[in-house]
C-alpha cells in the first residue's frame, strides 16, 4: 500500500496551485492548555502515513499548568519532515504557528528568516501582550521579517461551533484542531485518520465541534486569499517494511516487553516517577498480559532493590530513572556488580545538576553511570542512537546482562525519550531469541563458578532444588561464593570482574566509520546526538568538507578496534551535550587528542552547530 | 529433587559456614529456634529465602542452609519485596536489626508493611549498633552513653510495635531471644500468617548493650516483668502468688493487683484480642516498663490482601480479558503503514 | 535593620515570584492563608525560613518573602533539622506533599518526628503525585486508575495521622486547603507548639485527582462530612438538625445520632482531649469515610523536651564544665614530648 | 626535653649486651579479645616517648568477636620504628608476637627470612591447632626458617597473679601486658608510662595483675636466656618541635574543630556510623565545648541533608563517612554544587564493591567522587598524604569551601585512618586564621552576585535582616538567582561553575618535584600511598636507580603546573590501590601514558612492590 494521499473524498480537493518541496518543519506553540502537543502529534501520524521522513520534538514547560498566557507556560511541538532521509527535528521552523503572545515571543527567534508565522490575531489583546511581556503590538514589526500570517482562529472556531450549545470554555477547547485543519491542507495531508479519531476518542458534542473545527481549518485554508499555494511533500525513498511513529520512551519499553517474550522470562519492572521515565512506567503497566510485573516503589532505592531481588528470583529485574533518581541506584546496583546479577537500568538523562531543568535533555550522566558507585565497579553501557533505535538497545542491554551474569546501564535522554520518528517494525523472527539459561545440575555446582568463555557465574534460582547458597555484598571466594577477606581472592576478584566486562568488547559489533576510513577528521558521537551529526556531516561533505562519523553504541566497553580506527585520523571531534565526557574516555583510554564540542543548553545540537565546527576544522 | 516429602530436621537448616556472633550474643538463640521451627512448617528446604540487609543480625543467612541474600544497609525489605512479587511461591524471610530496619531502613519497613506482602520480618532489637561498635540506635531510651553519644543520646526512641501499628501492619508480634517455647511459638504465628508478619525479637548484645532486657530474659524474674499476650486471656502477669491485671481506659492503661483467685475480668482487666483495632494495639504498645511490664506475644493479626496476590491476579485478568501477549500485534498496533518496495 | 518593630501584613510575606500552580489548585488557599497568618506570628520576617522537597507543594517557599530553601525530593526534614538544630533561633517551617513526605521521604519525616525538633511541618495532601503527572500516592485510595496503575493501585494506602502518631509526634493535626477560618488556626496552633507539629492539609488537586476532599471542602456539605476536633468538646458533627455524636468503646469508634437538644455525653459520645494517649489519637484517626466522618482540628498536642534544646544544653553543659573549647590545649592534650633543636 | 631513655630507676637495667640497630618492624598478633590493639597502641607510646621516628599499621578482622582461636578472629598491630626518617609501618616485620597458632598461620608469611617469631607456647593446644586449620604442631617447620622463641606467656601470666584472687578469665587477661614487657625490655624501652597508665585506668585487683606481668615480662626478658642481647634504636633526627602520636582519624576531627576555631564559625557534623569512619564522629562528639554540633542521622543521606541544613545556616557543615555511605550523599551534595554552599564531605575509603571488605583499605572511590553526580557537578577534592596530614587537610577543604561557596570532598582511607605517627603539633598561631564572611549588607545584594575574584556568591543566612531570598535545585538564573529555564542561561551557569572550581588551581601550591626535576620517570601518588612510595624512590636511589616522586594533595583542580611537569618526564608511574583512577585522569587531562601500579588486596603499598616497579622501568 502506498501511503493514503489527500483525494477527492477528502473536504474540498484544492484548487489552487500545489507547489513541491523536499522538507518542511513546523513549530505549533501555544499556552500548556491549548493542545499543542496533541496537534502535533496528530499532525506527526499523518505525515507519516503520508510517507515521508520525519522527525518531531515536543518542549514541555516545567510547570503543570502555568497562569494562561505566560512565557512559562509555552508549550510547542515541532515536525520536520521530508522526501529524503532526515534526522533531526530541524535546527529552525520553516513556519511556526502561535496560538499567543507569550507562544510568539518565546519562539520568534528560532524561525528561519522570511519563514512563514502563522498567528492567531484574537489572541493579541492588550492583557495577553502585557502578560507576555510585550509593550506594544509586536505582529507590525514581524511583517517585515517574516510572512506573517494572521487569522482570527478563535473568531472562526466559535463561528463553527455555535450551534452546538457548548460552553465558551468548551467551545474555545476546539481551536487547535483549526489550525491542524489548515496545515492539512497546506500540507496536503489527509484529514481522515484524524477525524476517525475523533470519533473515536470524544463523545458528542465535543466530537462534532472537533470534526467540524477540523473541516474549518481546511476549507479555509483553500478558500482564503492568504496561502497562494499549498504545498506538497513527496514521501521520502525509505526502507520498504511496514512502519509506525514511535517515540523514544514507547520503543524502550517495548524493548522491555520483547526482551520478556525474547528470552522467554517474565520482566519486573521496579520504579519511581521522574520525568522523563516516568512514561516508560506508565507504558509497561498496560502489558500485564505479557507477564510484565511493574512496582511502583516508594522511592528509586526501593525501585532497584526490588529490581535486583527480582534478577535473584529468577525475572528479568529492570530500572527506569533519571540522573537524580540514578545516583539513588548507586548503592543497590554495586550490590549486582558483587552477586553479578543480571539487571538493566535505564538512565534517561536531563539537564542538571540537581534538580536542574527537569524536562530539559542532556547527556551528562556518561561519567556517573560509569564511574559512580564505591570501589572499582565496572559495568557495560549502551546508548541509543534514535527514538526506534530504543527497542533494539533494550535488546542488546538483556542480552548482555543475562548472557554475562551482570547489571547492565542504558544511557537515554529527555530528547530521544520524547521525539518521534517512523520506524520499521521489525519481524518479530528476525529478533534474537536466546532463551535465558537458569541452572538446574546440583552436580558440581557452586555459585561462583564461572563459564569460562563469559566469565559468567551461573543463574541460580531459589526454588531450585539442591542449588540452596548463600550470596550478598561483602567479598566472594573465588569459585565458592563464601564471604572472603584474603587479599590474593579480593584482588582476583577485582580482575574477574574487570575482564568480564572488558571481554563483551569481543561480542559486540566492531566500530564502523560512516565515510572514509581514515583522514583529516573523524566525527564521534553517541546517544542522540547521532542524528545532528550525521546529517551535519553529509551537509559538510556536499559542500566539499569530507569528515567521517563514528557512532558509538556500545559506551562500555568500547568497541575492539575502536583505538585502531581512531588512530587513522588527524583530528577527533566529538559533539555532546555536556561538558566533555565521552572525550574524556577517549583520550584517557587512547591517549588521542579528542576535542570536545560542547552545548549544555538543555537543547540538542542542531545540525548547524556541527556543521559550522566540521567546516571551521577542515577549512 | 525436592526434599519436601523427606522429614526434615534442625540438621537440613543448618549451613556450613562457622557462626561468627561473640560468645553470648542472643543471636545464637534466636537461630538455633528458627532452625528447630523450619522443619515443621512443611516448606521445601529450596522454597525458602532469607534476606537480610547489614548489621550483625543481618549475618543470618549465612548460617541457614537455605537461599540467602545478604544485602545492603536498610533495604531487605525492598529486595524481599522484588522477590516474593516475582515469584510468591517462595516463603521470604526478612531478619534486620534496630538500626538496619528502624534508622536507615525505616520507610522501606514502612511502605512493605502496608503493602502487605507475605512475608515474615524478624527485627532483632538489642537496642544499639552492633556490627558498627556500639553507638545508639534509633530503639536506645533517651540518655544513652555509647561513643558517638558521651553525653548521652538526646533521640526519643521509636517503639518498633507502635511504628509497625502506624504503618498498618496486619501482624504485630513481640518475643525474647532466649525464651525458645514463646520464640518458637511467635515464629510459627508469624509463618501462619498471610501478610507481613512483623516480629520484634528483644536480643541481647552482650558486648555492647549487656542485660538491656534481663528482666524478661531471666527465668526468675520473666513472670513479674513479662505480659504474654495470649488471644481471648485476660491481660495478667506476675507470679502466682502476686498476680496483676491490666486495665485499658480510653485507651490509657493502668495496673491492677489481683488478690489469690480473684477473677480479672471482674476487676476489670482487659482482655487481648489481636483482631480489635489497631488503636487497641496502640494501648498494648504504650504498656511499657519501668511503669509497666512489657508485654509479648501476638498484639494484633488481622486480614488484608495481600500486594502479591493483588499483583497476580492483575496478571490473570489481562490474560483473561485480553489474551496472553502477543509481540507481533504489540509492535503492529495503533497506526501503521506499508512502504512497498520500488 | 529588622522589621520585628514594624507591623507587618500579608503583603510583606509575598515574594516577587509569579505563583505556577494550576489555576483552581488547593496550595493557592494555602498559600494565601499562610501569608495572612504570618503577620500574627510576631516573627520577624527575616528569622523565617521555609524549606521544602520536590513537587508542586514544594514550589512554596518561592512565593514566600522570607528565606526559603527548595530542596530534594523527600529530604526536607533533614536539612530543616540541620537548620534548626544550628540556629534554634529560626522558625522553620517544611512544606512537603504526600509523595515527597510519606513515599521517598518517610523516614525522615519519621525521625525528625520522633526527634521533636521545634518545627512546623505542612504536608500537602492531594493523594496524587501532582508534578510528574498524576501517577498514584501513598496515601491514594486503594484501587485508583492513573496512568501508573492503569488496572488500579494496589497499595494499602497510609494515613498520615496513624503514621505521625506511630512515630511519636507530639502534635498532630489535619486541616483543609479551603476552609480559611480552620486552617489559619491550625496553622497558628502549629506554630505555638513547642516540638514537631505535623499538620495534614487536605488539599484538592483540580488536574489529576479533582473532588478527592469535596465533601469537606464545600461549604454545604462540610458541616456533615467533617468532625471539628475541640478541646473539650464532645464528637459531635452533622447539620443542626440531624447532629451526629462518635463513641469510642475499647479503641472502636461508633456513631450514634442525637436526638434534637439532647446531651452528647448522655449519649456516651467521646469528649475530645489532645493530651490524652497516642492510642486515643489513634482511634480517633481510624474515624474515617465512608463509615464516618473526616475528623478535622488537632488530634494530639502533648509535651516533650525538643531535640535542639537538648543539644543546645549540651553544648552549654559542655562549656561549663570543661570551659570554652582551646584548640591549643587540645592539640597538646594526652601524652606529648619535645625533639629539641641539635 | 630530650626523650625518656631506659634509666636505672625502671626494672632492672639491662646487664646483657645492648645491640644499636637502625629500625625494627614489630607485629603483634592475637585472639580479637588478646588486646594486640592495646598492646601496640602502648608500645607505640613508649617509642614515640622514646624519641624515634615510626609508623603503626592496625588489622582489624571484620567480625566483632569471632569465635576465639579461629582464622576469623585474628587482629594484628604493627609498629616500625627507627632512627631515621621512615614513612611506612613496613613491608614485613622483623618481630612477630604470636599468641596463638591461627594468628601465627595468618601472619608467619610476612615475617622476614630469620626473623623473631615469639609464640605463647601455651596456646599451641591440639584444640587450637584443629581450630587454625593445623593437622600438626607447625613450630618444628618454623624453627629452621625463623628465630623461633617458645615462651609458656600463659603459664608465666597465671604465676605472676596467683595471689591476687582473680578469677581465671580475668587473670589470663592480662598476659597481652607480659608480652609488651618483654618487648620493652628487648628494646630497651621505658615501662613507666605505661605503668602509670594501668595505675589510672584499672581498678585494684585488675591493675595490681597488669602492673605486675607487665614488670613479669620485661624481668623475663632479662633473665631468661632465650634472649642474649637487647637491642637498642637510638632517637630519629626529627625537625624539632613538641610531638605527639596521631591515627588519621584523630587528626581529621582535630582538623575540623580547628577549622571550626580558625574560622570562628560553630561546627556542623552530620554522620552515620560506619566502618572506617565510624572514630571520626565518636571523637568529635565528645568536643561540644568548642561548639561543636555532632548529629547521628538515621542514614547517610539524612546526615548530609542536615550538614547542608547547617551550611545554609551559615555553620561549617561536615559529614564523613565511606564510600557505600558517600554514595548515598550525593543527591544532597549535587544540591549544594547547585546552591553553592560550603560543605567539606570526607569519604574514608574501604575495600569494595558493595559492602565488600569494611575493614580493609583501598584508594578507589577518586572516581566516584569526582563524578558520580548527576549532570556536570564539579568540586575540589583533597586527599591528606599520612595521618597527620589529615589535620592540615581539613583546614585546607574548609578554607576552600568557605572561600569559594563551594562544597569540597577530602578523600582520607581506612589505611590513613587506623595507623599512627608521630605528629608534630603545630602551633595554633601558624595556622591559617581566616575568619568566615558571612554577607550582610542588603545593599545592591544578590544571591547569586558572584566575587570577581573568586566567582564566590555571597554567604546570605538565615536571620539576615533584607537578605531575605530564595534558593533551591532548579537552575538559577545568573546573579539573582531566580528559577530559570533559560538554555543561555544554564550554558552560562554550568560554565560558572566550572570555572569557578577550575580557579581554585592558582589559589594552591604549585605541584613539587622530589628528587631531579626533569628525567626519566616520575612516580605520581596521591592520598596514603605518599608513605610507600617515597621510601621506594628513596631506596631505589640508594640502589643507583633515579626516579622523582611528586605528591598530588589537589585531585581537583590540579595544581596549576601540573602538565608542564609531567611533560618533563619519559615515563609517569602511578602507584594507587585501584584499577588506575588517578592514572585515568593524568592520561585525560595531559594526554601523557601515565601507567597505573595497580594493588587491589584490600592492603596499603608495601615499599619494595613500588620499589621493584621503579627499578624494573629503570633497568
Ligand atoms: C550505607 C551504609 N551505611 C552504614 C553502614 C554501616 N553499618 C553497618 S551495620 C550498621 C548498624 C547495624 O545496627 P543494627 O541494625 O541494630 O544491627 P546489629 O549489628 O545491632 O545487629 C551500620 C551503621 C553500612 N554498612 N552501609
Ligand atoms: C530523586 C527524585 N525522584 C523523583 C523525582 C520526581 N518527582 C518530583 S515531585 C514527585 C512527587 C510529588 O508528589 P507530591 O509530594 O505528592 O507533591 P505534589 O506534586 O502532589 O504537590 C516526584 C516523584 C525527583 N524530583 N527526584
Ligand atoms: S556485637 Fe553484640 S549483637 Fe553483634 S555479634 Fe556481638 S554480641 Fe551479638
Ligand atoms: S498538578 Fe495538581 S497539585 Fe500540581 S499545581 Fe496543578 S492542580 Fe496543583
Ligand atoms: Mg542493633
Ligand atoms: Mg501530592
Amino acid at each position: 500500500m502506498t501511503p493514503a494521499m489527500p483525494e477527492s473524498s477528502q473536504p474540498g480537493g484544492s484548487p489552487k496551485p500545489v507547489h513541491e518541496i523536499e522538507r518542511v518543519a513546523i513549530r505549533f506553540v501555544g499556552d500548556s492548555g491549548d493542545g499543542m502537543q496533541l496537534t502535533g502529534t496528530k499532525f506527526t501520524e499523518s505525515t507519516a502515513l503520508a510517507g515521508n521522513d520525519l522527525s518531531t520534538l515536543p518542549d514541555y514547560p516545567a510547570e503543570i499548568r502555568a497562569p494562561a498566557g505566560t512565557l512559562a507556560g509555552v508549550s510547542g511541538f515541532q515536525i520536520h519532515f521530508s522526501s529524503v532521509d532526515i534526522r533531526t527535528p530541524a535546527d529552525k521552523p520553516d513556519v511556526l504557528v502561535a496560538f499567543n503572545p507569550a507562544a510568539l515571543r518565546a519562539n520568534i527567534d528560532d524561525v528561519k528568516p522570511q519563514g512563514m508565522v502563522i498567528v492567531n490575531r484574537d489572541a493579541f489583546t492588550k492583557r495577553n501582550l502585557e502578560r507576555a511581556g510585550y509593550d506594544e503590538d509586536p505582529l507590525p514589526a514581524l511583517r517585515e521579517r517574516f510572512q506573517l500570517v494572521e487569522i482570527p482562529i478563535g473568531t472562526l472556531n466559535r463561528e463553527a461551533v455555535k450551534d452546538l450549545g457548548l460552553t465558551q470554555r468548551q467551545a474555545d477547547r476546539s481551536k487547535n484542531f483549526f489550525a491542524l485543519g489548515l496545515m492539512y491542507w497546506l500540507y496536503n495531508r489527509p484529514t481522515t485518520p484524524t477525524e476517525e479519531w475523533i470519533a473515536k476518542r470524544f463523545p458528542d458534542p465535543i466530537r462534532e465541534a472537533n470534526q467540524r473545527v477540523l473541516k474549518a481549518g481546511y476549507h479555509f485554508g483553500e478558500t482564503t486569499e492568504l496561502f497562494p499555494t499549498s504545498f506538497l511533500v513527496p514521501p521520502a525513498k525509505i526502507e520498504p517494511g511496514r512502519y509506525r511513529n514511535i517515540t523514544g520512551n514507547t520503543a524502550l519499553a517495548w524493548g522491555i516487553v520483547a526482551a520478556g517474550v525474547q528470552m522467554q522470562r517474565p520482566v519486573f519492572l521496579g520504579a519511581y516517577p521522574i520525568t522523563p521515565a516516568s512514561d516508560v512506567l506508565h507504558e509497561l503497566a498496560r502489558y500485564r498480559q505479557f507477564g510484565v510485573k511493574t512496582f511502583q516503589a516508594e522511592d528509586e532505592i526501593a525501585a532497584i532493590s526490588a529490581a535486583v531481588g527480582a534478577s535473584y528470583a529468577g525475572l528479568l529485574g529492570c530500572c527506569t530513572t533519571s540522573g537524580p533518581g540514578m545516583l539513588l541506584k548507586q548503592e543497590a546496583l554495586n550490590l549486582a556488580v558483587m552477586t553479578e546479577l543480571p539487571l538493566v537500568v535505564v538512565d534517561i538523562q536531563r539537564a542538571g545538576p540537581s534538580t536542574g531543568l527537569p524536562t530539559k535533555t542532556e547527556q551528562a550522566d556518561l561519567l556517573m553511570v560509569l564511574y559512580g558507585r564505591s570501589s572499582d565497579s565496572p559495568i557495560p553501557i549502551v546508548a541509543p542512537a534514535t527514538p526506534g533505535d530504543c527497542f533494539h538497545v533494550m535488546l542488546e542491554a538483556f542480552r548482555i546482562a543475562v548472557k554475562y551474569m551482570t547489571p547492565v546501564a542504558v544511557l537515554s535522554d529527555g530528547y530521544l525519550a520524547n521525539s518521534a520518528e517512523p520506524w520499521r517494525i521489525p519481524e518479530v523472527e528476525t529478533l534474537l531469541r536466546h532463551p535465558a539459561q537458569l541452572e538446574t545440575d546440583p552436580e558440581g555446582f557452586a555459585p561462583y563458578r564461572r563459564d569460562p568463555a563469559t566469565l559468567a557465574r551461573p543463574w541460580a534460582v531459589p526454588g531450585t532444588p539442591g542449588l540452596e547458597h548463600r550470596i550478598g555484598g561483602l567479598e566472594k571466594e573465588d569459585v565458592t561464593g563464601n564471604v572472603s577477606y584474603s587479599p590474593v581472592n579480593h584482588a582476583r576478584m577485582t580482575e574477574l570482574r574487570a575482564l568480564k566486562i572488558a571481554g563483551i568488547a569481543q561480542d559486540i559489533p566492531p566500530a564502523e566509520v560512516r565515510g572514509p576510513e581514515a583522514g583529516k577528521l573523524l566525527v564521534v558521537t553517541w546517544g542522540g546526538t547521532h542524528g545532528a551529526a550525521a546529517s551535519a556531516v553529509d551537509q559538510s561533505h556536499e559542500a566539499g568538507f569530507t569528515a567521517s562519523h563514528l557512532h558509538l553504541r556500545h559506551l562500555n566497553p568500547f568497541p575492539a578496534n575502536l583505538g585502531e580506527v581512531l588512530g587513522r585520523f588527524e583530528r577527533i571531534l566529538v559533539p555532546e551535550l555536556n561538558t566533555g565526557q565521552l572525550s574524556r574516555l577517549l583520550r584517557a583510554e587512547y591517549l588521542v587528542a579528542a576535542e570536545p564540542l560542547c552545548k549544555v543548553s538543555g537543547q540538542p545540537f542542531k545540525v548547524r552547530e556541527i556543521r559550522d565546527r566540521i567546516e571551521a576544522i577542515l577549512a | 529433587m525436592s526434599e519436601a516429602a523427606v522429614k526434615l530436621t534442625k540438621k537440613n537448616f543448618e549451613s556450613d559456614q562457622d557462626v561468627r556472633w561473640c560468645p553470648g550474643c542472643g543471636d545464637y538463640s534466636i537461630l538455633a529456634n528458627l532452625q528447630r521451627v523450619m522443619p515443621e512448617l512443611g516448606v521445601a528446604r529450596e522454597n525458602v529465602v532469607f534476606v537480610s540487609g547489614i548489621g550483625c543480625s543481618s549475618r543470618f543467612p549465612y548460617y541457614m542452609n537455605t537461599y540467602g541474600f545478604h544485602t545492603i544497609h536498610g533495604r531487605a525489605p525492598s529486595f524481599a519485596s522484588g522477590i516474593k512479587m516475582s515469584r510468591p511461591e517462595l516463603d521470604v524471610w526478612v531478619v534486620t536489626g534496630d538500626g538496619d530496619g528502624l534508622s536507615i531502613g525505616g520507610n522501606h519497613l514502612l511502605h512493605t508493611i502496608r503493602r502487605n506482602l507475605n512475608l515474615q520480618v524478624l527485627l532483632f532489637n538489642n537496642r544499639v549498633y552492633g556490627l558498627t561498635k556500639g553507638q545508639y540506635s534509633p530503639t536506645s531510651l533517651e540518655g544513652m552513653r555509647t561513643k558517638s553519644s558521651p553525653e548521652g543520646s538526646m533521640d526519643h526512641p521509636v517503639d518498633p510495635i507502635a511504628f509497625a501499628l502506624g504503618a498498618g501492619a496486619t501482624f504485630v508480634a513481640r518475643t525474647v531471644d532466649v525464651d525458645a517455647k514463646h520464640l518458637q511459638h511467635v515464629l510459627r504465628r508469624a509463618h501462619e500468617h498471610r501478610g507481613t508478619a512483623f516480629v520484634e525479637i528483644l536480643q541481647n548484645c552482650p558486648v555492647y548493650n549487656d542485660g538491656e532486657w534481663e528482666a524478661v530474659e531471666d527465668k526468675t524474674t520473666r513472670n513479674r516483668f513479662a505480659l504474654v499476650l495470649e488471644q481471648g486471656e485476660p491481660l495478667v502477669f506476675g507470679d502466682k502468688d502476686a498476680r496483676r491485671g491490666v486495665r485499658i481506659e480510653s485507651g490509657v492503661p493502668s495496673l491492677v493487683d489481683l488478690p489469690d483467685g480473684a477473677d480479672p475480668l471482674e476487676h476489670g482487666v482487659a482482655v487481648h484480642d489481636e483482631k480489635r483495632t489497631a488503636a487497641y494495639g496502640f494501648a498494648l504498645a504504650s504498656i511499657a516498663p519501668p511503669q509497666f511490664p512489657t508485654p509479648v506475644g501476638v498484639f494484633r493479626a488481622v486480614e488484608k490482601s495481600t500486594y502479591e496476590d493483588l499483583l497476580t491476579a492483575q496478571v490473570e485478568r489481562a490474560v483473561q480479558e485480553r489474551g496472553p501477549g502477543e509481540l507481533a500485534a504489540l509492535l503492529h498496533s495503533g497506526d501503521t503503514w506499508t512502504v512497498a518496495p520500488d
